[in-house]
């Protein structure tokens, strides 16, 4: 799989330094994983938040190609060529992982097993579609992605709020292709966390700075606000 | 104090989850990964109008054959209905039956535990399983008042055949030879048949293992099912920790 | 399984001495088996070609609970618990055996993996129809019967031609309910060898002693005799 | 002399009976579990127009890469298609493709050994490549002719589904790490992937092994592949007997 496919689209980030980095969202997404918890690290923004798990949390990676308990990649001299994680990296396995064929691995994906499934995103809509696999000009591989997004308990996209020419990726509905529809459960972005509600984002959580007319600008889709939210 | 820990030395509340009425899936093949403590906790927790989901009750005397002889089983699920107090109950109106042949009841599990909602086969094609004739179902003069429903037939590459579904339960028991905390299972032998299905299927699965060992202890490839489908680890009656 | 169900009905034998005993029906099937083949053996006489397999001819023997490589019963004292067979009882692995979990063992069978799959039977029809899960007045269980006669490149059935009464296990049609639906390749009988060819038998060989005569009264269904067949 | 005695050194042989336009499904991801021997080999028979079926094909410069380096591929059915040179044929009508999830992939092959006919699976339901609207093949000019058929749906449990049937291939190539001469493989961490759901899926699976061992060297319950479904076995270049 390459790391140019299936995960995000390239995105600005905040010129004024409000919000959060790339990996400022791997870090606040990394906040709500449960401790003990069993999870899959899609391309993209995803990959960052293995830095932001600490061992003593006993949160365990699963990769598509077949792994629970995948840990940081291996030191150089000491890759051993039949552990790679999904994004075909060498890696090496934490104490208790165990190793599979890729049918019980998806399997373990479609079946509802994993706690967490985190994906990138190159267009999130506020009904929960997700485009994360193909992106006008380039050549389609899908990979596990619309595997991905079926059957695990929660389905978190992370990605920035916005692409390069600053347009929005949270939108009513996406205008790539589907990766899967309605199958979103949270959205984390450099800008806030959010929640699909239908006909709109519920706006969980503002990033550090981010005004609300700044969250209103860009997204494309209406916003929800919480109660008491100024 | 590890965060993951699914071991637990108090099988009565472990058990005590399970309420009247609920669809049990059991493993084992004879005696081989046979989960008797855990049937034996069922019992003496009393509880009764269970559907198991097993491949025969009756067969042995302990695990189904004991859910079945103390009259627990409300409905059974499986290949092989040996018990005679369970024909007994099932011919005078107190019990039900869904007949399946044992590979389309593991496929079925399997099916359940993978996200696959259904799968066409070919086995029981053609028979009373299939056709919607196979009584379910008997009055208490022991004549027929309700039959398995007819599966969906499909001609697929030449070959016909039916539509199974996917066999959700709510509980499975499970024997494994060892488990570690994270709830890693290894079987041995042929004690391994109906165990891993069972588990996938079940959204709690509860193990009874002869041996419980350290996280690491069995390697990664030895892992037949790995912990995430695991939610509570008992040992077996008269295994040491 | 218990081996009152699921396998033949209890039979009668050519009184005069005639035809094969119920180990000449196994012996002869075996010499059909090719060598280094994969087969499984169902409940009934099925169960007694094990013993006419030499080791030299490497015939692996599947057993539906999960194993390729069951050997012979365990002596006395020697029985491991996690080794039975499929009837249960205790036996032992030969070298190079496999073991596995019911999901994959049914799916060699069905798969179409297994060379043979050779069972008892209680009624069989020329158009290869297959009866020997329910009879009368029994507890009805399948087990693995509906399973073996899908898919095994071979489909054989060992039983006695008559039952007790003298009535003809080889029908035109089977009257008890079908385990498997024209599935029959091959039938191995106290009389002879036969092969189901749509409207009769097809008579590949008589067993010894066995007359023509003797054949067509034994046998419901037409037969088909082989040109030279005096 | 053994009867059962799947081993050869004679690769070539082995790798002849695959024709021109064959279907042949390979393991490995990345290249953990990739038969590059046996690859090497098929390109060097000049084999081409073959349909691969394979998780990716030139996401490594060996494998599947080669082949479609080389122009072999007429055209492919899986997740990845990621070499240039694929790309390009495709584009200019030389080449087809059917895109599948990695997961419904892996699942249709162990369909097609397991005897199921098709299943249900929500992946992809609601997508292009479920739709009807995913170009299979171009034409000269890069225009789409023709498109993936468009996948049946059902709903099942509340839940849309489509109808994904068997994937059943000529040939398989498979990497282990161990193999004895029945062909009993044992494969190691995470080069097992989609080994053992090709060979399943294949009439003739043809398999290279790391290491080759005496029958009873693997023990019964790390025979992650039972013989039966194996035809042949090679050395992999570099290993030594």
């Amino acid at each position: 799989m390459s790391p140019a496919i299936g995960g995000e689209a390239a995105g600005l980030l905040a010129a004024d330094g409000a919000g959060w980095s790339r990996e400022g969202v791997a870090e606040r997404a990394r906040r709500d994983l449960r401790s003990g918890s069993f999870v899959n690290l899609g391309i993209g923004i995803p990959q960052l938040v293995a830095d932001f798990v600490e061992p003593e949390a006993e949160i365990y990676i699963h990769s598509e190609n077949g792994i629970i308990g995948a840990g940081p990649g291996a030191a150089e001299g000491e890759e051993d060529a039949d552990i790679v994680d999904a994004g075909k990296r060498h890696i090496t396995l934490v104490l208790g992982a165990s190793t599979f064929d890729s049918a019980l691995s998806f399997a373990i994906m479609r079946g509802g097993h994993l706690d967490y499934s985190l994906l990138g995103g190159m267009e999130v809509a506020c009904n929960g579609d997700l485009a994360n696999w193909a992106a006008p000009g380039r050549t389609p591989g899908v990979g596990g992605a619309m595997d991905l997004v079926q059957g695990a308990k929660e389905v978190w996209v992370l990605l920035l709020h916005r692409g390069k020419g600053g347009e929005s990726k949270m939108r009513v509905r996406c205008e790539l292709p589907l990766t899967g529809a309605g199958v979103t459960t949270r959205v984390y972005t450099d800008l806030g966390v959010f929640e699909p509600a239908g006909a709109a984002f519920r706006v969980i959580e503002r990033a550090p700075g981010v005004t609300r007319a700044l969250l209103e600008e860009a997204t494309e889709a209406p916003l929800e606000w919480p109660e008491p939210d100024a | 104090m590890p965060v993951i820990d699914k071991f637990t030395d108090d099988i009565g509340s472990v058990v005590a989850q399970i309420p009247d009425g609920a669809t049990l899936a059991i493993g084992g093949f004879g005696y081989a990964g046979l989960p008797l403590t855990l049937c034996d906790a069922l019992c003496e927790a009393d509880r009764r109008d269970l559907t198991i989901v097993s491949n025969n009750i009756g067969g042995e005397d302990r695990g189904g054959g004991r859910l079945a002889r103390e009259g627990r089983v409300r409905k059974f699920v499986g290949s092989f209905p040996i018990a005679p107090v369970f024909t007994e109950q099932l011919m005078t109106g107190r019990a039900e039956i869904e007949l399946l042949p044992q590979g389309t009841m593991v496929e079925r599990l399997r099916a359940a535990g993978a996200g696959i909602g259904a799968f066409y086969t070919a086995t029981s094609v053609k028979t009373s399983l299939a056709d919607g004739t196979y009584p379910s179902r008997y009055d208490a003069d022991g004549h027929p008042v309700a039959f398995m429903a007819p599966k969906e037939t499909r001609e697929i590459d030449g070959r016909l055949m039916v539509l199974e579904y996917a066999l959700h339960v709510d509980f499975a028991f499970v024997k494994a030879h060892r488990a570690d905390r994270l709830g890693n299972l290894q079987f041995r032998l042929a004690a391994r048949n109906f165990n891993p299905a069972v588990a996938m299927a079940a959204k709690v699965a509860i193990v009874e293992t002869e041996e419980f060992v350290e996280v690491g202890d069995i390697e990664p490839d030895d892992v037949h099912l790995p912990g995430l489908f695991v939610d509570h680890v008992v040992l077996s009656e008269g295994a040491a920790r």
